[in-house]
């Protein structure tokens, strides 16, 4: 490296943006919160004293459904990166809303399910099933969350114009961030839908 | 991805084509998930069925979708050393507890 | 070493006066306001310092109360009710709110110098991290003044934690703080981690990074990866109060035993996150102070790397009393006793290094001198406990308080005063006392054996921890009255150290760019670094750069190079992080509109952060 | 540099002298200051011996590893020292740098390892050794339940149940199992066993075979709250003779009770259910049957007035002032379950979880305010005259 390369404030000592290297080494963090959280939910299965129990209430074809929506935003998510990198700022701004949309109909889901569950006697303080359930699946709504508003911002960031080809490492980490997000919940419609305890 | 980024390292260009592919083979992959569940016959195989295949998913996204088929081995390592760890905790703390044994 | 670098130091105490009058051009030139907005790694630094300090001396005034209380038997100085708040405050202030951010103030400071930085990768995230660390510290303390402070022990253990069992607000205070806490630790390394990366100059390869360096980064991937189980175990308790979830619940199915676990999972990550970062400043004071290269780099590095991977797999080490089963207690006990195996490659690699050398015994290496003799102390009482039958007369004993004093006291700030004796000169232009530092070392060696050498035995007697009295009758009183004379000696070496640290910024002898005739990169630099600290970026080609022939050609204001444009100063960092604490206050006093109005705040700060230019 | 504070080499070794010898005499002053009657490290049964021993050779171990590493150490130093004070500076070659030796690298890596080898394999076979059920068919079972901050100890075996003290018998096993009616505590008789943690929603097992006769105490090792420190114990060992006889008198009502009731015909309750069963029947008229039944207890019986007039009395006041809420006594209508049962109170050596020598003095300045001697104790203070604590204290004392 020459000392120009060095004195330039985007310099960095492995070539990986720091914001990328960044978020991969939060995502290391997240690997330990959601295990932590799945560990929680494993441990205590088939814990609870009273019901409803798992099997009564987990409805598979519909959690099938908002899964395909969530690996669905993934798949919008690389298109308007890609999108963003060739500067084809009308695709990205479609990509990123369907995205953000899909991901808010998988909250929605969510929000259905959890008061479905309530509804049916299953509160949060019911049993450990229920608090383990919540608090894990709570954790990943939350999460999809944040991701919404981010994206959302891009996206207006985008309207504003500001959103060119220089700013894909941008996009490509909230991307990063989105994908995970998709693939903590592969392992917890495994986990928790597939194999539910009989 | 053809327009250099700003800070010059090249990446593997992957299509929009390959990622769709890999979005149908995810939802293809999920679809067997549920059909494996519904299916009695393949009840007693259906722990490491299903764990293979949302593990084969969860490659496909980590590996294409976040790039780290094409990424160094420094966020290869960053990635995979604290999954491992996890990984690890999960599986001592259900021996522990008496998940495996009842 | 050559001769060269040797007249370089001494050319180099004469320039450093003329660096004297200079003041206004060091890095902490400005009013109040430029420290509050300040993104500069140095300025946090001491910010970082100082707060740690003063918290360390808050838990070290909580021990001599506790120490006070237990001179005698039956003693009435502090009251039950009282002496569990301090045990608890002590545990926790000196853990998460003195040695840790202590640690991350020699982070934040060295780190850039060491490896050719002007500045962290994230500067403002750097600034929030410290913030949240010191509003979470002064939230923690509040507590005092609200209704007492947590009184569940260091490691608060379920179900004791419970409403039923813990009522009032305490045991909030604990869980909030350490949440708050858990923000600034986790948002500190990641940062250190990207800066480590990714911002070393050209040339310094992973295997030229100075010692320290390595430590730090191992250090902060401790953090990362540990800090998220007590995060879950947290929440956890906080829904067990707050909404009244059975997690740790046993009449609702809960199991008290996964708070042990998660705690622990953390735990003992956490006691290598406070002795790593001591071991990389003994790795550089031992090998400047013997005029000698680290013996054995390569294998100090790796075995850091195994006890960080190793230290995840040890955790119930913490919890054979409570009977997890042969099985269990036998890996565990192995995988405990394994450690003792690369800290004792590290060990011998000093002694090697200071083998054949030519020891100058000036504070600094008197500092890791002693910490490398204590620590064994600790080292061998912790393998002691690593078996697991006779851990069973020891757990929860002043054993065990012997053993941790021994690391972490022994071990941990026996090094980290090293490293201020060491890097003091380059945070302020001067020497501290040498004369002062001796009399520090010695009174306090001595009053920390006084204290906690025979706290071995009292533990093997049969004395509990975390006992607010005990009767006579049972032999203890002696041992115990020793202890309580030891720890005043120790309290009052640190008021010489105090003095001496307050005197030496004004008065200490000038000390230019290298004092010690240092190896590392950071010693290149004027003394204190401007505020850009590089103004030319060099190019590294060995591990001890200035040791080298040309080294001294390394100064960086040499060049002529045009002033680096820094990061602007911002108020988003202070802002954002006293809008967490103030959710934090919120889910405390369970005010749903506090909490609402933390996180209003919290979102105007993100974007009020993101779309602020970094250079303005 | 720093030339000046270099302090010449004798004066340094005189200190380093100083504080060797400073430190030598810690590690045996430490060691005194005896007697250690709680002491781990004066084993009183099978178990506590092996964990003594497996101590004592960790121990030895630790030893050579600290002489030989802190040897080196101080070697290193004295030998390498740099001495020359003032300008000589410079005088001794500069050290050559070593970057490493692989061999020596091997050498004390294998070295530690071949130590915790004989560290971990006793340490193996103790772990499964005392680690597991124990075996023996004629094991003495004794069910241990914590409670903030006191012991209850039942022995299912004799339909006996009392509370911090406990009696085995020498030369035979003890089973203990372990369980917690509220929060963590740790049972721990140092001279008899290690540690065994008390838990909610936990049962746990310990087991050992005292090997001499005596009492031994101990106290709660897990903190527990307010009074952790408070919450003591006694473990006696009897001899099988002394232990039938300490069982035969535990699990009859009291002799002052028995006096009192054959005098007076009454049979007294035997069992729990038919105790509580009359409790729940006083509850629901209060005061009354109870207190009669007290009084016809104690009238006519009285040849010696004033034991009569304590019982009397005592029970009176056992029944009005709330004391049967949460106590037992055999042989009366006192059922309560929340606190230590008190049938043979006064055969303790101890009152309050091994706080108090069971004198009258005590009994009285506990009942008078058990949160003075007991920060955070459920006992309530019971608001009783000078006169009534004599009167209860004198009755609880005479229960033996
Ligand atoms: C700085 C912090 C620190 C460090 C570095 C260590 C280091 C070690 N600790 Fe310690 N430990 C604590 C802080 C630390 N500990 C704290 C705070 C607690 C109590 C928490 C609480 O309950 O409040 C605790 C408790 C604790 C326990 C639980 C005790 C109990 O509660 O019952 C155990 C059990 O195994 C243990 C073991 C060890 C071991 C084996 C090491 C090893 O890493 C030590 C290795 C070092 C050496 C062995 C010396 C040098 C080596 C040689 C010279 C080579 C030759 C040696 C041999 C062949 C043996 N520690
Ligand atoms: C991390 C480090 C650390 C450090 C440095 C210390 C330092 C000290 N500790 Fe601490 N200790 C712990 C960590 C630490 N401790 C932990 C984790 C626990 C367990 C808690 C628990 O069980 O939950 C514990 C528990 C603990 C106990 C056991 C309590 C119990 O179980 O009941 C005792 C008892 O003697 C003790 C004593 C001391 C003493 C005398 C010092 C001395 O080294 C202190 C030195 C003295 C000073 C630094 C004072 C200097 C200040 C002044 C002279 C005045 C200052 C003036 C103003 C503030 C205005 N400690
Ligand atoms: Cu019970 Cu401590
Ligand atoms: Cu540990």
């Amino acid at each position: 490296m020459s000392q120009n390369a060095a004195m330039d404030h985007h310099y960095t000592s492995t070539g990986i943006p720091h914001r990328k290297l960044l978020m991969w080494t939060f995502i290391g963090s997240e690997c330990m919160l959601f295990g932590s959280l799945i560990t929680g939910y494993l441990v205590y299965r088939g814990r609870s004293l009273v019901g409803p129990y798992p099997i009564d209430l987990l409805n598979i074809p519909f959690i099938t459904v908002t899964t395909f929506v969530l690996l669905m935003s993934s798949l919008a998510m690389v298109l308007a990166l890609s999108a963003v990198q060739r500067g084809r700022k009308g695709q990205a701004r479609l990509w990123l809303a369907a995205t953000a949309i899909l991901g808010l109909i998988f909250l929605g889901g969510q929000v259905y399910e959890f008061s479905h569950f309530v509804h049916e006697g299953l509160g949060l303080t019911r049993n450990m099933f229920s608090a383990t359930f919540f608090l894990l699946t709570g954790t990943h709504g939350a999460h999809v969350a944040i991701g919404v508003v981010w994206l959302s911002s891009l996206l207006v960031q985008s309207f504003r114009g500001k959103l060119g080809p220089e700013k894909a490492e941008i996009v490509e980490v909230a991307g990063l961030y989105w994908h995970f997000v998709d693939v903590v919940w592969i392992v917890l419609f495994t986990v928790i839908y597939l194999l539910v305890e009989a | 991805m053809s327009e250099p980024t700003a800070h010059g390292h090249g990446e593997p260009h992957v299509s929009n084509r390959t990622y769709v592919l890999i979005a149908v083979v995810l939802a293809v992959i999920t679809a067997v998930e549920v059909m494996v569940f519904y299916i009695e016959a393949l009840s007693p195989l259906l722990v490491p069925i299903l764990l293979t295949l949302s593990a084969s998913k969860f490659l496909l996204v980590v590996g294409f979708f976040m790039h780290l088929k094409y990424d160094g081995p420094m966020l290869r390592g960053l990635f995979a050393g604290p999954l491992a760890v996890a990984a690890a905790i999960i599986l001592g703390m259900m021996a522990l507890f008496g998940v495996f044994t009842g | 070493m050559t001769s060269a670098t040797m007249s370089q130091t001494h050319d180099a105490a004469g320039a450093g006066a003329a660096h004297d009058g200079h003041d206004d051009h060091a890095y902490w030139s400005g009013g109040p306001m430029s420290w509050i907005t300040t993104v500069d790694h140095k300025r946090i630094g001491v910010m970082y310092f100082v707060s740690a300090f003063v918290f360390f001396l808050v838990g070290g005034l909580e021990a001599l109360l506790i120490r006070a209380q237990l001179g005698s038997p039956e003693n009435t100085v502090l009251s039950a009710d009282l002496y569990n708040q301090l045990f608890t405050m002590h545990g926790t202030t000196m853990v998460f709110l003195a040695l840790m951010p202590l640690s991350a103030a020699f982070f934040n400071f060295i780190i850039p110098l060491q490896i050719g930085a002007r500045d962290v990768a994230f500067p403002r995230l750097n600034a929030f991290s410290f913030w949240v660390f010191l509003f979470g510290g002064l939230l923690l303390n509040a507590s005092f003044l609200f209704g007492g402070a947590p009184d569940a022990g260091w490691f608060g253990y379920a179900n004791l934690t419970s409403t039923q069992y813990s009522t009032g607000m305490r045991v909030d205070f604990w869980v909030f703080g350490l949440q708050v806490l858990g923000v600034s630790s986790i948002a500190a390394s990641l940062n250190f981690i990207v800066t480590i990366i990714n911002l070393r100059a050209p040339g310094l390869k992973f295997m030229r990074l100075p010692t320290f360096t390595w430590m730090t980064l191992i250090t902060s991937f401790l953090l990362i990866l540990a800090f998220p189980a007590i995060t879950v175990g947290l929440v956890m308790l906080m829904f067990d109060r707050t909404f009244g979830t059975g997690f740790f619940n046993p009449a609702m199915g809960g199991d008290v035993l996964l708070w042990q676990h998660l705690f622990w999972i953390f735990g003992h990550p956490e006691v290598y996150i406070l002795i790593l970062p001591a071991f990389g400043i003994i790795s550089e004071v031992i090998p400047t102070f013997s005029r000698k290269t680290l013996f054995g780099y390569p294998f100090i590095i790796y075995s850091g790397i195994l006890i960080a991977f190793l230290g995840f797999g040890v955790w119930a080490h913490h919890m054979f009393a409570v009977g997890l089963g042969p099985i269990a207690n036998s890996v565990f006990s192995a995988a405990t006793m394994l450690i003792a195996i690369p800290t004792g490659v590290k060990i011998f690699n000093w002694i090697a290094t200071m083998w054949g050398g030519k020891l100058r015994l000036d504070s600094p290496l008197l500092f890791a001198v002693g910490f490398v003799a204590m620590f064994i102390i600790g080292g061998l009482s912790g393998v002691m406990h690593s078996s697991p039958p006779t851990d069973l007369q020891q757990t929860d004993t002043y054993f065990v308080v012997a053993h941790f004093h021994y690391v972490l006291f022994g071990g941990s700030m026996f090094a980290l005063f090293a490293g201020i004796y060491y890097w003091f000169p380059k945070v302020t232009g001067r020497l501290m006392s040498e004369a002062l530092a001796k009399t520090h070392f010695w009174i306090m060696f001595i009053g920390f054996n006084l204290t906690f050498f025979p706290m071995h035995w009292l533990g093997m007697h049969g004395l509990p921890r975390r006992t607010f009295t005990y009767q006579a009758g049972l032999g203890f009183e002696a041992m115990n009255l020793m202890a309580t004379v030891g720890s005043f000696i120790l309290g009052g070496s640190m008021l010489i150290f105090v003095w001496n640290l307050l005197r030496s910024t004004r008065k200490g002898r000038v000390a230019g760019p290298n004092p010690w005739a240092a190896p590392t990169l950071e010693w290149s630099l004027p003394s204190p670094p401007p505020h850009y600290n590089y103004r030319t970026i060099p190019t590294i080609e060995h591990r001890d750069p200035l040791w080298r022939e040309g080294g001294e050609a390394l100064d960086p204001e040499a060049t002529g190079a045009p002033e680096p444009v820094m990061p602007s100063p911002s108020l988003w960092p202070i802002g954002l992080a006293a809008a967490i604490v103030i959710g934090a206050v919120g889910g405390l006093t369970q005010s749903l509109p506090v909490v609402l109005a933390g996180g209003a705040l919290i979102f105007v700060c993100v974007f009020g952060w993101a779309f602020q230019p970094l250079e303005r | 540099m720093n030339d000046a504070t270099y302090v010449p080499g004798a004066a340094r070794r005189r200190r380093v002298g100083a504080v060797a010898l400073a430190l030598s005499a810690l590690v045996l002053v430490s060691a005194c200051g005896g007697p250690f009657p709680q002491s781990a490290m004066d084993p009183a049964s099978d178990m506590a011996t092996r964990l003594q021993d497996l101590f004592a050779g960790i121990l030895w171990w630790a030893i050579g590893v600290f002489v030989i590493v802190e040897g080196a150490l101080l070697v290193g130093i004295f030998k390498y020292r740099d001495r020359r004070v003032g300008p000589a500076d410079g005088e001794r070659a500069e050290p050559r740098h070593m970057h490493g030796n692989t061999l020596l690298e091997l050498a004390w890596t294998l070295a530690p390892a071949l130590v915790l080898v004989f560290i971990a394999v006793p340490t193996m076979t103790t772990i499964w050794d005392v680690d597991r059920l124990t075996t023996d068919p004629d094991a003495l079972t004794i069910e241990v339940i914590g409670h903030q901050w006191w012991w209850e100890f039942r022995y299912p075996d004799y339909d006996l149940i009392t509370a911090n003290e406990a009696y085995i018998p020498e030369g035979r096993t003890v089973e203990f199992l372990l369980t917690s009616a509220d929060v963590i505590h740790s049972f721990w008789v140092p001279r008899l066993a290690g540690k065994r943690d008390v838990m909610p929603g936990h049962e746990t097992h310990l087991w050992f075979t005292a090997d001499s006769v005596g009492r031994f105490t101990g106290q709660c090792a897990e903190f527990c709250g307010l009074s952790h420190a408070l919450m003591k114990l006694e473990v006696v060992v009897a001899t099988p003779e002394d232990f039938a006889a300490w069982v035969e008198a535990q699990t009859q009502p009291s002799p002052v009770l028995q006096a009192a009731a054959e005098a007076d015909t009454i049979e007294a309750p035997q069992t729990r259910t038919e105790l509580a069963r009359e409790v729940v029947a006083d509850q629901e008229e209060p005061g009354g049957a109870a207190e009669a039944e007290a009084e016809e207890a104690a009238g006519p019986a009285a040849q010696d007035t004033d034991l009569a007039t304590i019982i009397e009395e005592g029970q009176q006041l056992l029944m009005t002032k709330g004391c049967i809420a949460c106590h037992r006594i055999q042989g009366t209508p006192a059922a309560g379950v929340l606190g230590p049962d008190l049938s043979h109170v006064g055969s303790r050596r101890t009152i309050a979880a091994g706080i108090l020598e069971n004198t009258t003095e005590n009994m009285i300045r506990w009942l008078r305010d058990p949160g003075e001697v007991k920060p955070g104790a459920l006992m309530p203070a019971l608001q009783l005259s000078e006169e009534e604590l004599r009167t209860l204290a004198a009755y609880l004392r005479s229960l033996e």
